[in-house]
């Protein structure tokens, strides 16, 4: 586990980030930060960059332009093994769960993190008595402990993204990026999520997730930014937001989704 | 009994084969249709340093493992800019262009081959017949130990892991380039080693003995015992390097039926003969627990 | 688990060797000849042609009161070209079917391999037609009748000089052992009589395309092409040749030497002349029974390919009728044999201490749509083999 | 080596190349199998050919009973066999494609069929040499250029204009939604290796007569080679086949007319493969 970092600087910070894709700018000049401990929601339209805007934090896409610090540290264009391992922990829209594998194993496979850079991860066993129970530990957590035998891609879609929480959740993450994690699911299921991330985020981790259930989002997120066309439209509480003029307009222009959910 | 230990001896270095491209295919996803060509660079490698620069067996089937890794390492470059259907063919043009350097570079006995390469011996005492076919057992037993510890330490999981999704292993940590490259340098390491094998077996080793056809018939025994398995390539490469010795009194009609069985096996049995979930290996699992 | 999967295997293992094991036995009062060759896969027109002219040899023999009022048999198995299977093959036939010599009709790689357990089992093994140099250097058991690349070379580079007088020559070679020995020894004598070589290419095995090189060779201007290859390339380039108005004289060698060369090739064929053993206008009694049996009974011409491994069973015959079922009766009675007329490929002069056969070595041309008499090589200096 | 030479090589080359390999990207497209038993179907239609200008003497009805036998066998295949992997992974159907090829050829070569020898297709003459100011084509490039202009006419047509050529396009881009919006997929998927099939066989005739031999084992180097020209024209692409298909002919050309046999053939070929795939791992011509 990495030691704390310096109280001024923040955990997340994006700086005049952009991403263009032939003609279309994608993400352009976004900056903001998360600072540690805090719940921060990315909202926005459809195609208004947001899991572009994941994908150049975890590593998975390279900026145009730009500079991400993670602790201080310049992350992009790290790849995104490395920047997992420096404690970034994401979950996928469409999920990716090691399908062949029981859902413990695709816990275990996070918690391999530090052990695969080195040779010696084809010395060890990992299925050890210590990294078996610490499994556990995280299904138990994300209530899947019930589940720890099957196969991951048996499990309905609401597990598989509780799934993937659990496996980066195996990270020790310092940062969790959750996309739509709420997708899907029941509300007494969204309920049961948002407990699970408080609980998280009481025990140290800072969330970063995206969502379209704007409802979750805005009894979750202690601050929410909001996305639109590439570009920050709104950055602030959720009561905000709520009552922002730009926010409203352009919701109301696409889809009137803030009045119809929030 | 010498026809028999010389079937057994090619069935042990082809098992080798199959379950190097098992890990390789299996383990890390990364379907090849080339892995004759590390068999070859491991048969040349040792035949070479023991012909032309005079070594002896031992030192020199380690060498042809290491070079053969080395080479399968850098050759495997290619997988981490394509995949699928287009890896697949990646690595069958791989299997031409090294054949045919064996062949067009005289430095590697171009078009002549190799001849007269030694078998090994052991305090002065040649190893021949049941005691190669020992050797290449005990090679084969190594082979499968390896194939099954790796498949349950960190490497073994990050490779599960890289062929389930690529995306989501590099999300826990795993660098799919650098396990994609471990993966092909362990596979072809292993298959470097059934060619020296197979080298000093033989006793020349000629380009085409290396062919795509060959390359072909390993993935054939990988998926025809059942891909991913230990059991599987081994009896893959048992039942079909020895089917065309025991369809000899069907004649002409043995290359025949090896290409039928192959279609029946993949309409009915694709998981493999001995696949997890397969007619035959549940038949056994519930006689083995009663 | 882990005893399981021994289960698994052992039980595999032991279903094979009852299998294959149950596949042999022996048959008293006869002399059994072994012999592989590829009836399956790419090389089968050879395994075939090869397969047809030891059957022919078995015949002739038992008709003439086989070896000493002994029937000839033959053991016939494919090995697919492959040197693996060549190996179990010649394993199979030692063990299993206890051969007393045997033929291989089967191409360099395989016949290499099957070699060492011949030598190592010591039973005499007769190459017909591989021409890898170093086949008869595996041990002292091991011989051959097809004539060695490096003296039909030779005999192509005096055909081409002193017979045909050419002074720029061009080399078209295929990329195998054949064609390679061909053409060093083929060079060698050219250029040592003053032909200058004007062009030199290597072309695959199997190729079909060959307008581009032969553009480039046209532009060379040579009198004579030095073109290696089997009858199928052969009847590509000498067509294709035609084609793009190359109009040198092409010399080709025994793979030329097969009905289908002609066929293939058709009037493109004309004039085209090629060092080979077997002489079609051949006055000899036992070539033309060879010659005309052989259409008979396969419905097909003869070529070279059935006449090498025809002789490879005619000579171990007279071998063992000589020197007896013994290797070293059969291995002495090679060795000291002297014009040898039971050949269907004219006399063998005798066997070199190398075990490489000598022999006068023909030119054939082609004419009328058939290969015809053009010249006989018998210079002990051009056919003697260096080994 | 003139440019004529270089032209008349890379267009008769390059056309051969493509007859073989569009029947396999046809299949890639719209089933995404590697496909290697196309080559068998090939090999058929020249020994149908062959069988029926022997039994006729005429040349048009061998090409057309080539055609319809290996369209025929290509159905059968996809129906008999295929049809029941598609939800397989896709190694399944390769090794079972690679089984079909052993499985034909080898009967093939058997007494009754092929048998092991070569067999001369003496057509050459149905088609009349034509000479221009600049060379002369042969009768026999003569044949292999106009009927493959048809053949590409004729499949322009087809995929442009009919119902069924659409339907086709749509089932490469997405086959379960191509099913879910009305396209009988199975006719669909069935006409395709029709044709697909159909026109290996042609491809099987033209070749048997341009080099006058048809032999069982002639599919050996078209079962992998088609792959590099439908890898290099983006794999399911038909106009990125044919682009493909004379670029390699032009590269080997070039090569063997300047330079010769640095490697074989097949090598150079694959060389250029692997090479493209490094730049452009969608293939050359791919999206």
């Amino acid at each position: 586990m990495p030691e704390k970092t310096n109280r001024n600087t923040p955990l997340l910070d994006i700086r005049n980030l952009s991403r263009h894709f032939g003609g279309l700018k994608a993400v352009d000049g976004v900056s903001f930060q998360v600072n540690e401990g805090e719940i921060v929601g990315l909202i926005g339209p459809n195609g208004a960059g947001k899991t572009t805007l994941f994908n150049l934090i975890s590593g998975f896409l390279k900026p145009t332009a730009g500079e991400i610090y993670f602790r201080g540290l310049p992350i992009h264009g790290k790849r995104p093994n490395a920047i997992a391992r420096l404690g970034v922990g994401r979950t996928f829209q469409i999920v990716k769960p090691f399908g062949e594998l029981s859902v413990r194993d695709n816990v275990l496979a996070g918690m391999g993190h530090n052990i695969y850079p080195s040779l010696q991860a084809f010395l060890h066993v990992y299925h050890t008595p210590t990294a078996i129970a610490r499994a556990n530990d995280i299904l138990e957590n994300v209530g899947l402990a019930a589940y720890a035998d099957a196969r991951a891609d048996t499990l309905p879609i609401g597990l598989q993204r509780r799934l993937e929480i659990a496996r980066a959740l195996a990270l020790s993450p310092i940062l969790l990026l959750l996309d739509e994690s709420a997708a899907g699911l029941t509300h007494q299921e969204a309920e049961d999520l948002a407990a699970l991330i408080r609980d998280l985020r009481d025990r140290g981790i800072t969330i970063l997730l995206v969502e379209h259930n704007m409802r979750f989002a805005m009894n979750l997120c202690e601050r929410i930014v909001v996305l639109n066309q590439g570009r920050i439209l709104a950055e602030g509480t959720p009561e905000e937001i709520q009552t922002n003029p730009a926010v409203i307009e352009a919701y109301l222009g696409h889809s009137g989704v803030v009045r119809r959910e929030a | 009994m010498g026809y028999l230990i010389s079937i057994a001896t090619f069935a042990c270095i082809w098992a080798v084969l199959a379950l190097s491209l098992n890990i390789l295919t299996g383990y890390a996803g990364q379907v090849s249709l080339g892995h004759a060509a590390f068999f070859g660079i491991g048969a040349y490698a040792s035949a070479m340093l023991t012909v032309k620069a005079g070594w002896s067996f031992w030192p020199a089937f380690v060498a042809a493992i290491l070079i053969t890794g080395v080479v399968g390492g850098f050759l495997g470059l290619p997988s981490l800019r394509v995949r699928h259907d287009f890896l697949v063919l990646a690595t069958m043009g791989i299997n031409f262009v090294v054949i045919a350097i064996f062949k067009y570079v005289s430095f590697f006995g171009g078009a002549l081959g190799i001849i007269g390469i030694k078998k090994p011996a052991l305090f002065g005492w040649t190893l021949r017949g049941p005691w190669f076919l020992a050797l290449a057992a005990l090679y084969l037993v190594l082979t499968l130990w390896i194939s099954a510890y790796l498949s349950r330490t960190w490497a073994g999981l990050a490779l599960t892991a890289l062929r389930e999704d690529e995306d989501a292993a590099e999300a826990v940590g795993v660098s799919v380039p650098r396990f994609k490259i471990y993966a092909f340098a362990i596979s072809a390491a292993l298959a470097g080693g059934a060619g020296s094998l197979y080298a000093h077996f033989l006793g020349s080793v000629f380009p085409d003995h290396f062919a795509f056809v060959e390359s072909i018939g390993i993935m054939s025994m990988v998926v025809f015992g059942g891909i991913g398995t230990l059991r599987g390539p081994v009896v893959g490469a048992f039942i079909l390097k020895a089917l065309p010795e025991y369809l000899r009194f069907v004649g002409d009609y043995r290359y025949a039926i090896y290409g039928g069985v192959l279609v029946l096996m993949m309409l009915f049995q694709p998981q493999g003969i001995l696949g997890d979930n397969s007619w035959l290996w549940n038949k056994i699992r519930r006689r083995i627990n009663d | 688990m882990r005893s399981q999967k021994l289960l698994v295997i052992l039980l595999v293992l032991s279903l094979l060797v009852v299998l294959a094991g149950g596949c042999g036995q022996s048959k008293p009062k006869s002399y059994k000849i072994g012999l592989f060759s590829p009836t399956t896969g790419f090389a089968a027109a050879d395994g075939t042609s090869a397969l047809h002219g030891a059957e022919l040899a078995v015949q002739y023999i038992n008709d003439h009161g086989g070896i000493n009022g002994v029937k000839v048999e033959l053991v016939h198995y494919d090995d697919a070209a492959k040197p693996d299977q060549a190996v179990n093959v010649a394993h199979k036939l030692i063990e299993q079917d206890k051969v007393i010599a045997a033929v291989s009709g089967s191409y360099s790689g395989a016949t290499r391999a099957a070699s060492a357990v011949f030598q190592d089992a010591g039973v005499p093994m007769v190459a017909a037609y591989a021409v890898h140099p170093e086949i008869t250097k595996t041990g002292d058991k091991i011989w051959r009748v097809g004539t060695l690349a490096v003296v039909e070379g030779k005999v192509g580079g005096a055909l081409a000089v002193d017979k045909l007088g050419a002074k720029k020559i061009a080399l078209l070679t295929i990329d195998n052992d054949f064609g390679t020995s061909l053409a060093n020894a083929f060079k060698e004598y050219v250029t040592a009589k003053g032909a200058e070589i004007v062009f030199e290419e290597k072309y695959p095995l199997g190729e079909k395309e060959f307008r581009p090189i032969l553009n480039r060779i046209k532009e060379a201007n040579p009198d004579v092409v030095y073109a290696s290859g089997y009858y199928n390339e052969a009847a590509n380039i000498v067509r294709q040749a035609k084609e793009v108005g190359l109009n040198a004289q092409i010399i080709g060698q025994e793979g030329y030497d097969s009905p289908k060369f002609l066929e293939l090739a058709g009037d493109a064929a004309e004039g085209v002349i090629i060092t080979t053993d077997l002489n079609r206008d051949s006055d000899r009694e036992i070539t033309q029974w060879f010659i005309k049996t052989y259409k008979e009974k396969y419905n097909l011409d003869a070529d070279m390919v059935g006449a090498s491994t025809f002789d490879a069973v005619m000579v171990l015959a007279y071998a063992i009728e000589k020197g007896g079922t013994k290797a070293d009766g059969i291995v002495k009675a090679l060795g000291e044999l002297k014009d040898f007329e039971k050949a269907a490929t004219g006399p063998f002069y005798k066997f070199t201490p190398g075990r490489e056969v000598m022999r006068p070595l023909g030119a054939q041309v082609v004419k009328g749509g058939a290969f015809h008499f053009f010249a006989e090589f018998d210079d002990p200096a051009l056919i003697t083999p260096p080994w | 080596m003139s440019l004529w030479n270089i032209l008349l090589d890379t267009l008769t080359q390059g056309s051969i190349y493509f007859l073989i390999a569009v029947g396999l990207t046809m299949v890639y497209g719209i089933l995404k199998i590697l496909h290697i038993a196309h080559a068998a179907v090939y090999t058929i239609g020249a020994g149908v050919g062959l069988a029926v200008f022997k039994l006729t003497g005429s040349f048009w009805l061998a090409l057309i009973a080539a055609m319809l036998v290996s369209g025929l066998v290509g159905v059968i295949i996809y129906r008999g066999v295929y049809f029941y992997m598609l939800d397989q992974p896709r190694i399944v159907p390769l090794i079972t494609s690679v089984g079909l090829f052993l499985l034909i050829e080898d009967l093939l070569q058997k007494p009754y069929l092929m048998g092991p020898y070569q067999h001369a297709f003496p057509a050459q003459e149905v088609f009349p040499s034509i000479t221009l100011p600049w060379g002369t084509i042969p009768n026999a490039q003569v044949m292999i250029l106009t009927l493959t202009g048809v053949a590409l006419v004729a499949l322009y047509l087809i995929f442009t204009r009919t119902r069924l050529g659409l339907a086709w396009q749509a089932a490469a881009q997405d086959r379960e939604m191509a099913g879910s919006v009305g396209i009988n997929l199975n006719r669909a998927i069935a006409l395709n290796f029709l044709l697909g099939s159909a026109l290996a066989g042609a491809a099987g005739v033209l070749v048997g007569v341009f080099y006058n031999s048809v032999y069982a084992t002639m599919g050996d180097v078209p079962s992998y080679k088609a792959f590099v020209v439908i890898v290099l024209g983006g794999m399911g692409s038909v106009t990125g086949t044919l682009a493909a298909s004379f670029l390699l002919a032009f590269a080997e050309t070039v090569l063997l007319a300047s330079v010769g046999y640095v490697l074989p053939r097949d090598a150079i070929a694959f060389l250029v493969l692997i090479f493209v795939l490094m730049f452009r791992p969608q293939g050359l011509l791919g999206r």
